[in-house]
């Protein structure tokens, strides 16, 4: 089972690696994540929502609906929890 | 940003990982997982992702490692691997 | 040759699937269930000939119920093959239902209304097979009929019932599903439908290899046939109720294999096709085998059951061997022995369980002198075994006949002998029961005295179906009417 | 046509039923199962009509919060994914008609508890099927795991053991598709598939885009299961309450798998996949291949009707898998067909299940004896369940084996032909056993000939039959309606070019 | 030797996660305790973060909080502002992870309730019995 | 590695005075500034999340400093449940309402319908409210999750 684990673990290691050669260097200002869409939300998000933190903007709004469902994550992670620890009559 | 902070950080990250795994205390472990998601928090910080820096700090340092401690203290501290 | 959209072929099937409903309603109520037994099956039979006229003049109908894959319909047609297997099988279940009530009666059988049930749905499933108008459909009522009559050959509910079930559901299903769909896909690759027509639809769409693993594929996947080495379920399910084996044999399952291979060979592979690659052989080949090694395995049999169903088993092969031929009067004969065998091997059947309900008797050896305190019983099988072998005047003589000449035109004249040396085998294993029956002295004491006849319910189809070998003979008008617009369309 | 709210009302219902749930069930008991049944009935009525009104007016996208893609969240409600819809809200309906029945007898208290997860997990699929967003499919997916790995957890004896491996494997499997994301994200920026799939061929595809496309895809493979990365699926779901079991057997797989046909084809493209990969094609079809054998192997040796039926799960993931990446319109047909014919097939035969061990408890198969004399109804609808899984016309499971075969046939995968073939095999093997036992095999001392009435008819309660019945009237309704579904809905739906 | 050396300049946060991911991987599916498989996760769940994180980083961005009036008023640069999306998305993973854990925690402690370990091996040989 | 394997209840531990005045003292101010962190999420990192992890920390912080009982007696269970499930109800609700009043799914500046403030005035106030939503939930959930983990369901003692 451990040798397994290594071999598999080696082996998604190397293919992550292998996977980088192709990256954007590190903190490359041209690099398409920072220029496609991202600099729409820092543009705008003043002007279009009244928030300057663009994380709150991206967070709350634009992307809101991931965010509901991160809500709801964690509230089913809270029903989890009680009903298969907390004894019924508590 | 310093590349060498960054450095450095990286590889006490690396650390505590390693550590984290290794240690036959489950509670020191959990413990230097802590330390792991603290060092963590302050590479994001230094990245400039101060909402996510931020959530670690409360999440992954704080209620994340007290669920692991109380886990743990209601089971066993002692682990073979 | 008008061919009109209407709902009879449907309510042909429907029927006796409806059917099943005032059946298992009427569960604590015999008389009720079984006078409902009959009125569907005169039903069927009414309705089915309500449609021979059009069909003779070289129409028919058609009834298309759902179009579930591109080109391919769940859909009924009724034409002269079709009318003329169906017309065979729904007169003889009336026989059979009738039958089947003074058997289960007499031998005060557990769970007869299920036995009716499944009946009525593989009564269902062989018109289903009889009208489909193509190979999806007929694939469709074929699967049907193997499931709907496992409860009839396990109806003991013993564990040789059991085995005898397990094998015969094995070989069915297993060779439906393992050669007949992949064959069924490929055809529908190769030509983009699946519809019977008159001709074939290969022609020109495969080479010749592809055909002949086609016919291959198509040969063993309709195992009902019993084409040897798919065989072995047929024995094994002689432990059903005789009503059964008689429906097994003579009206349903096995006619429905051969039935449903020469749908193929005639409507979709077609005659020209297969002449043009030689692939009768293919076919005639696997017959003869199978006609001279059952007939040889049939010497050896003392059960009487098991006899009669290796006779089958070879007997089945001749209209294989008449499709093979690939001449006009060989595919004549091959399916005239279609309707001669039936009459004639579900005579023997009843005559089985007829003997078996008045002396509980299984075995050969152990029916010597019955034909005395019997003789209505063995007259008629005495009949039906003649018809079998082929002697005139009985029904077996012309569709052998038609063989023979089939052949000689085919100037195949091995297959002559094959047919000839094959009624010398009949006869070897079909003279000895009568004789023994008739001339053979029981041993003292066994209580042959008190044997009577069978109840009449069940001598009474016997003896229809006996008399029909004969008239057969005398009247084949409307078989080969039937036929001729089959061959010669 | 234009966009209505429809789908997201359809969503949303049992979101809030949920939280209704959770705070009314608190309350009342009685109250929980009116407004459960409620409340999917509302989502079905309305999955129907979006149905209904894409197929009349065709597909449209929608926008979330009304930011224009790729700024916002983008829906997409076409063909497939309003008939994936259906699908979910469908079985939900039904699965929960039942469930309501097996839970108040299981989890009597914990009721409200169980179905708060329940209706969360279906508002989860019903996001999953509907979505157009790379990162939105991960939030989704583990919605609807965690509620899972708590429905799981909920099961008796060592269900918690076979939760938490879920948990690590099903973690373990989103990790690797976040871990796609993440590398799509750092070559393209934008995480909207159709944005996606817009950019994805000007890039040139190396390295980074491989690791992307499998570290993706493995993902998803974990997640539904399929050979051999399925060891978590027949522990897990064999573990389950019932009411459980009717719900997510039937559907998370499939819609994990229609997860991997967006993936394959909304972002990334057949050219990519089959074209310039076309070994991993034959690699992956091959894989399927040996799953479907192997699992039906397993499948055999169960000793178990549920376990059983797991391994058939993973049997059929891998039907579909190896469907999809025939690289054909009939693979491709096939697969989306056995999408909802297994779903159904699926649904019923875990309904019959359930209502067995309503009765009888363990399903061990010496337990079944004569089950055919005690519920008649429900051994009928499970031998037309039977009948689907093994592929005998009309019942719906033929056709999407044709369908599958013709594509193996097309792109000359002879061996996934044979396994498709030797599994139908196996199935019918494994089922006629089962029916054999329940039917032949008497449970007490009567012998046979006895009659009527020796044994007491014991149905479960209407409540569970109904479902039941339904389920398996549906498995002919679809096999019958085969046609009109490929040739309108699947035909058109058919993704990438096909 | 240049090249390489600013090949590791450029690339070198990535593989740090990479070992972090395998470190995490490694113990998730290795690890033999049900406590230093939840742990992996975790730590697998945080290389994915850093990961992303990273691929928001601009050299010399500023944190994405904008200030309102001078936004509103000359407008903003969006290249000196790091890219506040791979922020959002890891809120959300972090949070999913925090309940994977939450929820795994519980199912080990029901687990140590019943078969009195915590050890996987320990746990399936109780199974069988 | 020596390790004691009793569990922390066994042993005697007296209420430590200097704890239990520096909570008492802290948790106010802890409360305060996880408000602070919901309601300033537009200004400054933070938002609901955040705020909510601060705030259910403050409860964990109750029980693990006095015991699990006096953390009830602030925040009862029931009052967890409705908070946890109004939380995340406020959210999808707030969703559904903008759809309702002719908007898409979570568009805030449909809203406007109701309440005249303008659209982008309204996407603003959106946000905040649904930070709300998610910081009542997340608030609850934390507490419930360390109450169950930490007592093992039972809500007697904690650790």
């Amino acid at each position: 089972m451990k040798r397994i684990a290594l071999i598999s673990t080696l082996f998604a290691g190397a293919l992550l690696i292998w996977g980088t050669r192709d990256f954007p260097s590190w903190g490359d200002p041209n690099a398409p994540a920072s220029r496609h869409v991202s600099p729409t939300y820092i543009e705008r998000t003043v002007e279009e929502t009244h928030i300057p933190n663009a994380v709150t903007s991206v967070l709350g709004d634009y992307r809101g609906y991931d965010t509901m469902f991160e809500t709801v994550v964690i509230f089913c992670a809270g029903i989890v929890v009680i009903s298969v620890l907390r004894r019924p009559d508590a | 940003m310093i590349w060498q902070i960054d450095l450095l950080l990286l590889t006490l990250v690396v650390i505590c990982g390693v550590t984290t795994i290794f240690l036959k205390d489950l509670l020191a472990a959990t413990l230097v997982f802590s330390v792991y998601s603290f060092l963590m928090c302050l590479l994001w910080a230094e990245m400039g992702a101060v909402d996510v820096a931020f959530t670690e700090a409360t999440v992954g340092a704080g209620v994340s490692t007290m669920l692991f401690i109380a886990t743990i203290l209601r089971t066993t501290r002692r682990s073979k691997d | 040759m008008n061919v009109e959209p209407s709902i009879w072929p449907l309510a042909a099937v429907l029927i006796s699937l409806l059917g099943t409903v005032p059946i298992l309603l009427s569960d604590r109520r015999p008389n009720l269930r079984e006078a409902w037994t009959v009125l569907i099956s005169l039903g069927k039979f009414a309705i089915i000939a309500a449609m021979l006229p059009a069909v003779l003049e070289g129409g028919g109908y058609r009834f298309t119920l759902a179009e579930v894959l591109p080109g391919v319909a769940i859909a009924l047609r009724v034409d002269a093959m079709g009318m003329y297997f169906a017309l065979v099988a729904s007169f003889l279940w009336i026989l059979t239902s009738i039958y089947s009530i003074g058997y289960m009666r007499a031998l005060n059988e557990h769970d007869q209304t299920r036995y009716y049930a499944s009946f009525a749905v593989a009564m269902s499933a062989t018109i289903g097979v009889a009208f489909s108008a193509n190979l999806l459909t007929l694939y469709l009522f074929y699967e049907m009929l193997s499931l709907s009559t496992y409860p009839l050959v396990t109806h003991k509910q013993d564990d040789e019932a059991r085995s005898a079930g397990r094998k015969y559901l094995t070989y069915l299903l297993g060779t439906s599903v393992a050669f007949t769909l992949p064959a069924m896909i490929l055809i529908y690759t190769l030509t983009g439908t699946l519809d019977f027509t008159a001709g074939g639809i290969l022609a020109g769409k495969a080479d010749a290899s592809t055909v002949s693993l086609l016919l291959v594929l198509l040969v063993f996947g309709f195992a009902k046939a019993a084409v040897m080495p798919l065989h072995g379920w047929l024995p094994a399910a002689m432990v059903a109720p005789t009503p059964v084996s008689s429906f097994l044999h003579g009206v349903a399952v096995v006619k429905v294999g051969v039935f449903s291979i020469l749908r193929v060979v005639f409507f979709i592979f077609g005659t020209g096709l297969l002449a043009d690659l030689n692939l009768g052989v293919v076919l005639t080949t696997l017959a003869s085998i199978t006609i001279i090694v059952a007939s040889l395995v049939a010497l050896t049999q003392d059960n009487l059951k098991r006899r009669l169903a290796y006779s089958t088993i070879g007997q089945l092969s001749y209209m294989i061997l008449g499709a093979g031929m690939l001449t006009a009067a060989g595919m004549t004969g091959g399916l005239l022995h279609l309707s001669m065998h039936a009459f004639g091997k579900i005579t023997l059947f009843l005559c089985a369980g007829a003997i078996y309900i008045a002396a509980h008797k299984s075995n050969i050896s152990e029916m010597d002198g019955l034909g005395r305190r019997m003789p209505v019983t063995y007259g008629a099988f005495f009949l039906a075994s003649l018809s079998i072998i082929g002697m005139p005047p009985l029904g077996g003589f012309l569709s052998k006949w038609s063989l023979v000449i089939g052949a000689i035109d085919g100037g195949q004249l091995l297959l002559v002998a094959v047919v000839l040396v094959s009624s010398l085998l009949n006869a070897a294993y079909f003279f000895p029961i009568v004789y023994r029956g008739f001339f053979a002295r029981a041993a003292e004491g066994n209580g042959r005295e008190e044997v009577r006849e069978a109840p009449v319910l069940c001598l009474i189809p016997l003896s229809i179906t006996a008399l029909f070998c004969l008239g057969l003979f005398l009247w084949p008008s409307l078989a080969l009417q039937l036929i001729q617009l089959v061959v010669s369309p | 046509m234009s966009p209505t709210n429809l789908h997201m009302y359809a969503l949303a219902a049992p979101l809030i039923g949920a939280f209704a749930v959770m705070v009314v069930g608190r309350y009342s008991r009685r109250a929980v199962a009116p407004l459960v049944l409620g409340v999917l009935s509302f989502s079905f009525a309305a999955a129907l009509t979006v149905f209904l009104q894409v197929l009349s007016g065709g597909g449209f996208r929608y926008v979330v919060g009304n930011w224009l893609a790729p700024y916002g969240i983008e829906l997409s409600v076409d063909h497939l994914g309003s008939l994936m819809q259906l699908l979910v809200s469908g079985v939900a309906l039904t699965a929960s008609v039942s469930a309501v029945k097996s839970v108040a007898k299981d989890l009597e208290d914990r009721q409200h508890l169980f179905f708060t997860l329940y209706l969360i997990l279906i508002a989860g699929l019903h996001g999953l099927v509907l979505t157009a967003d790379a990162f939105n499919v991960y939030v989704l997916l583990e919605i609807a795991s965690i509620t899972a790995y708590g429905l799981i957890a909920l099961g008796k004896g060592r269900a918690v053991v076979s939760s938490f491996n879920y948990v690590i494997m099903g973690s373990t499997g989103a990790c690797f598709y976040l871990l796609g994301i993440g590398y799509l994200y750092i070559l393209t920026g934008t995480l909207n598939m159709a944005d996606l799939a817009r950019i994805i061929p000007t890039l040139e595809s190396g390295a980074a885009l491989a690791t992307a496309f499998s570290f993706c895809i493995v993902g998803l493979w974990i997640k539904m299961a399929f050979f051999p990365l399925h060891v978590w699926l027949p522990n897990a779901y064999s573990d389950m309450p019932d009411g459980a079991a009717v719900l997510v057997a039937p559907l998370m797989t499939k819609v994990t798998i229609y997860l991997m046909i967006r993936f394959m084809f909304s972002i990334f493209s057949p050219a990519y996949e089959f074209i310039q990969h076309a070994g991993v094609q034959q690699i992956v079809v091959g894989v399927a291949a040996v799953g479907i054998v192997c699992a039906s192997a397993m499948a055999l040796a169960q000793k178990n009707l549920r376990r059983m039926l797991t391994y058939l799960i993973v049997a059929e993931v891998g039907y579909m898998v190896g469907g999809v990446w025939l690289a054909n319109a009939q693979g491709m047909t096939g697969a989306i067909l056995h999408i909802v014919n297994d779903a159904l097939m699926t649904l019923c035969l875990f309904l019959a299940v359930s209502a067995i061990a309503y009765h009888e408890g363990a399903l061990d198969f010496h337990r079944l004896r004569g089950l055919y004399r005690r519920m008649p109804v429900t051994m009928a609808a499970f031998t037309v369940g039977a009948l689907s899984m093994i592929g005998v016309p009309p019942t719906c499971g033929f056709f999407s084996k044709w369908y599958l075969i013709l594509g193996g046939i097309e792109a000359g995968q002879w061996l996934y032909v044979g396994a498709l073939i030797f599994s139908s095999l196996v199935n019918a093997v494994l089922f006629f056993r089962v029916i054999e036992i329940a039917y032949f095999r008497m449970p007490d001392a009567d012998a046979p000939g006895t009659g009527h009435g020796a044994v007491q008819v014991r149905e479960a309660p209407a409540m569970m039959l109904q479902p039941l019945v339904v389920a398996a009237a549906a498995l002919i309704g679809v096999g019958l309606a085969t046609g009109p579904l490929v040739q309108h809905v699947i035909r058109v739906a058919l993704p990438g070019g096909f | 030797m240049d090249a390489i050396l600013s090949e590791i300049i450029a690339k070198y946060n990535y593989w740090i996660y990479v070992v972090l991911m395998m470190i995490g991987f490694y113990a998730m599916i290795g690890k033999n305790n049900l406590v230093k498989k939840l742990l992996g996760m975790n730590i697998f769940q945080t290389a994915i973060i850093l990961m992303f994180i990273s691929s928001g980083v601009k050299k010399g961005g500023l944190i994405p909080v904008l200030d309102k009036q001078a936004a509103l008023e000359h407008g903003v640069n969006s290249a000196l502002i790091n890219n506040p999306v791979p922020h959002v998305l890891m809120l959300t993973a972090i949070v999913v992870s925090v309940s994977v854990t939450g929820v795994a925690l519980a199912l080990m402690q029901r687990i140590y309730r019943r078969y009195g370990t915590l050890e996987e091996n320990e746990i399936l040989e109780k199974m069988d019995r | 590695m020596k390790t004691d394997h009793s569990l922390p209840q066994d042993r005697p531990i007296g209420p430590s005075l200097i704890i239990e005045v520096g909570v008492r003292i802290m948790i106010p101010f802890i409360q305060l500034f996880g408000l602070y962190v919901i309601a300033h999420g537009h200004y400054s990192p933070g938002g609901g999340f955040q705020g909510g992890v601060v705030l259910g920390a403050s409860f964990i912080l109750m029980a693990i400093a006095f015991d699990l009982k006096t953390s009830l007696r602030f925040f009862s269970l029931r009052a967890n449940a409705v908070m946890a499930s109004s939380g995340v109800f406020i959210y999808t609700g707030t969703g559904v309402l903008c759809a309702l009043v002719g908007g898409m799914f979570l568009d805030y500046s449909a809203l406007d319908a109701i309440l005249t403030l303008g659209p982008v005035e309204w996407r603003s106030m959106g946000v905040f409210i649904v930070e709300l939503g998610v910081g009542l939930a997340v608030t609850a959930i934390m507490a419930s999750l360390f109450w169950d983990l930490s007592s093992g369901g039972d809500m007697d003692k904690g650790l």
